[in-house]
């Protein structure tokens, strides 16, 4: 496979062009925005709650940036989808990252990330904590607000 | 008999031997580097006469008296003339070495301007200024309770000077910065008409030639202005090292910047005198072998010849802009080609430029892509970034074609 | 079975064969360079480095996403963390690269200086300052109206803490500064102590580790200081860049110092928010060759170990005092062997400096004559200038001793 | 004739050790200071004209420094004197450099040309006119008054 093919494979493609998710979510239970500062890409994320104040019920997303940050927060949106927020809170980098499975430099790291430092926030917002050390790191390199 | 003077030619295909980085093939075929406005590659002259002046010429400069110090100060004050003579400063004792020409534009900022701005004063750049002819002014403003006003541009990023009226009538105009080649879009700005401006209302008149001092002779005596700052790294030198030229008189009233060794005349607990130009100004170890590939650098250019220079960079853009027009979506910024420097920057309609960028790069084309640290002017643009293709000596018609081709291909994959 | 911890020691010799400078003969000798602590020779290691940097990796950093961008980029930030690491700084975000030691300096007594000092402050140095860490800070108090104490020094230059209980009631104590190792004398200096008086007065504590970096293992954490600066030239590295290390929670509440492209997070006209660490602190194009060249160098230095280095030079001073004893007229300055680092300082009674180091360098021997960029230190040893040999990883006792023939034969000559 | 020889020749050593002209001139018709602050060389001139107001009658120097700079002063006390005032003001460095006939590097160039920068000084000074244009560069490296 090229380095082409693997960067912008289709799935990827697929979820730039027809991104699911997206949207915005009125009186949502969890929201955060997020921009990475370098290449202007901006996402805003919003959460709803299923009754039990844990689950995510539905995850939506507006924004406008690069292929990368637009498809990997797609992605993720499906991949977070009856989760509840603390698992959510603790999903490691790597799951996300695999679920892209493209190569990423530290750049594009950023981009692909983007979302996912978003979300974690707008969880950790909605319960009161603060953001683990590993991601602290990230939310200085994105503004996340 | 009719003398006809016509421009030098350069053969960058010839030229292109000088730079190893070219040397190295990704499927075949060498590096499209389009983004020398960024900054430029190195030719092996440039690299060779460092790596001779650590291997034989390397001490502290100044002061020692045995042979190594005396060859690296000979080859530093070398430097500093061949600097000077490139923008035909009267002096070399005007000629102040810095980091880059960010430091000498904020050099001025904080050593002329902390003493001699304050409220009712007003500091004029431009919306089509770099930030780094941007920021420190805006800075320097706030911190003395001074005024910051801008130039705007028009669509076409050409300045809108009917504004100035408007300006003068703020307050005192005290200095006036602005940038000769803008970086984003490559416009060729009026220098001599603001110093003139500047000058008629007692202002100093500040040139940022980061972008145009690789590209074009550089006169800072027949510009009229009182400061100009650029680059080693934009013309083909070592990074670590450009060079602030400024007039005398002004240069000998001003405040140091730096402080610290061989800036000095006298220390004592109580007080501290100065050094003669341009020592006040160079505190602490320079970047003393980066000077000499400085120096290296302009003699590289000279041999080459900046008439030719530029006269190969105008052919190139005008080709680049006809083929990139045949480009659907294609969204173009910036002048004219007759008015411009080799820079072209343009969006396709839809496409982030990081995508741009990064599929270009698969083809091992490389452009820059982002707000080329002009904000301002991507919010009069309208757009968030744009995609910047620029070209220098060793730009060949080849690599643009490959940027269009690229381009075609970016559209078929995301648009 | 008993673990023995020896140091490790270093083979001069062998090293030596590293530094291309000492390839030149004259009369079949090569220099005995006696001047490190001005600056150091560069090893092949570093040069080719920098030169593989330049030839395949060279491009703007940051922002670019084509390849070569990103090799220029990681090149880079993994010198920021070779940096931190080689201080056992927390963490590379604090490690911000400099010019110099000199400009690391000023950035503190400027970004720090100007809004936090004011009438009724205390700015701190001592008599043994180089002037880049005594003139930054004597300025920037005469600024702000705060008030610029020095300690003073003994006979054998070494600090007067007693002093310290009078400063403190000269006003509020905001800024102490002091070098770890002095560059005249090599009197290394109780910098722990110094913090732990700034920090319990409230104030924070700068140390200029420029002369001690090269020469004996750091550890700001250690050393409880808030800033830290050193040079690469001093360490093998290139010219043209240097460190500052600074404790987070003071960089993030800092105003930045130089302004311009990279260290910004929003231009508007209206205003400007800064970067994050480390880059609000990194305007414009950095020495980005540099900084790869520095960490080449901070390897290389690594890789011989700074305890062996140390322990190296200790011999060596110990070697020169002793057979600098026995010449006749020579009035030696500084600590005993046992409290200072690899340099000598001494006047041959009634003979000049420059014309020791003049006739010394017939033998291509290079020491330094002058008052070092410590003119203050000179007054309180009553003399206009000394003589300075320095010594580092690649010095043998073979070129002391072609010091001390020199000297007899100066002295033959002028005595 | 080896480096050596050349730099510390019999003439520099015996004008460094023997200075002619060292001492004060009580009432001197001109007179200036110069210092090189790059090494910390000082030198005082002091000038006697004869009745005629333009003749170099007497011609004095007190200091202290390197080699270079002291011999330099001394030699130059004796090409100066019974010379005319103008003549001096004009004289050209290498007539001095001539005189002292060893090779010099810049930074020592400078050692050996402070009395005789000096000594302009002062006759300018004297006659009311300014360092002509070559010198002003030299007084600018050289602390003069
Ligand atoms: C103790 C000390 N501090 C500061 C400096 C200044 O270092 P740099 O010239 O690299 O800025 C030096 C170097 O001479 C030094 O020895
Ligand atoms: C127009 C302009 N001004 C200033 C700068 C800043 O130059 P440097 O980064 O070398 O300080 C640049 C470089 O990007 C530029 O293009």
């Amino acid at each position: 496979m090229s380095e082409f093919d693997q960067m912008y494979r289709e799935v990827i493609l697929d979820h730039y062009k027809n991104p699911r998710g997206h949207g915005l979510l009125e009186g949502a239970d969890a929201e955060a925005e997020g921009q990475n500062p370098l290449c202007g890409d901006e996402v805003s994320i919003y959460v709803a709650f299923g009754e039990d104040g844990e689950t995510i019920d539905e995850v939506k997303f507006s924004g406008r940036g690069c292929a990368i940050s637009q498809a990997a927060t797609s992605m993720l949106t499906e991949l977070v989808q009856g989760r509840t927020a603390t698992e959510v809170a603790g999903l490691s980098r790597d799951e996300l990252l695999d679920e892209i499975g493209i190569p990423l430099t530290p750049v594009r790291l950023k981009c692909a990330l983007l979302g996912l430092s978003t979300l974690k926030l707008a969880l950790h917002k909605a319960k009161g904590t603060s953001l683990p050390q590993e991601w602290a790191g990230m939310a200085d390199d994105l503004d996340l607000k | 008999m009719a003398v006809t003077t016509e421009t030098q030619r350069l053969d960058a295909h010839k030229l292109r031997a000088d730079f190893p980085v070219f040397e190295e093939l990704i499927n075949g075929r060498p590096v499209a580097f389009l983004d020398s406005a960024a900054s430029a590659q190195k030719p092996r002259q440039v690299l060779d006469r460092m790596r001779e002046f650590y291997e034989h010429e390397y001490a502290n400069v100044h002061r020692g008296v045995y042979k190594l110090a005396e060859r690296a100060t000979a080859g530093y004050e070398l430097a500093r003339e061949t600097a000077a003579a490139f923008v035909n400063a009267p002096s070399p004792r005007e000629l102040i070495f810095t980091r880059s020409a960010t430091e000498g534009l904020n050099l001025v900022a904080y050593a002329w301007g902390l003493d001699n701005l304050g409220p009712g004063d007003v500091v004029v750049a431009s919306e089509l200024d770099h930030h780094s002819n941007f920021v420190p002014w805006q800075y320097v403003a706030k911190r003395t309770g001074a005024e910051f006003r801008v130039i705007p541009t028009d669509a076409q990023g050409e300045l809108h000077l009917d504004v100035l009226d408007e300006i003068d009538r703020a307050g005192n105009v005290k200095i006036v910065a602005n940038n000769l080649v803008s970086n984003s879009l490559g416009t060729i700005n009026p220098a001599e008409q603001l110093s003139a401006w500047a000058h008629e209302r007692g202002a100093i008149m500040v040139v940022d030639a980061a972008q145009a001092a690789p590209h074009r002779a550089i006169d800072v005596q027949a510009l009229g202005c009182d400061f100009l700052a650029f680059s080693s790294h934009k013309l083909c030198g070592p990074s670590g090292i450009g060079a602030l030229w400024g007039k005398r008189e002004l240069l000998e009233q001003m405040s140091p910047f730096n402080l610290g060794g061989h800036m000095i005349r006298q220390v004592t607990v109580e007080e501290t005198t100065w050094g003669q130009l341009p020592y006040k100004f160079e505190a602490g170890t320079m970047p003393i072998a980066e000077a000499v590939g400085f120096a290296a650098a302009i003699d590289y250019v000279n041999g080459i010849g900046l008439d030719a220079i530029e006269r190969h960079e105008h052919e190139l853009v005008a080709y680049a802009l006809d083929r990139l027009g045949d480009i659907p979506g294609l969204i173009g910024y910036g002048p004219p080609a007759d008015r411009r420097a080799g820079i072209v920057s343009f969006n396709l309609e839809g496409i982030h430029p990081h995508d741009v960028s990064q599929i270009l790069d698969m083809d091992n084309v490389a452009i820059r892509g982002g707000h080329h640290c002009t904000q301002p002017l991507m919010r009069r643009l309208g757009v968030a970034a744009t995609n910047r293709a620029s070209f220098y000596l060793y730009t060949i018609p080849d690599e643009i074609d490959r940027l269009v081709e690229g381009l075609h291909k970016v559209r078929k994959v995301l648009g």
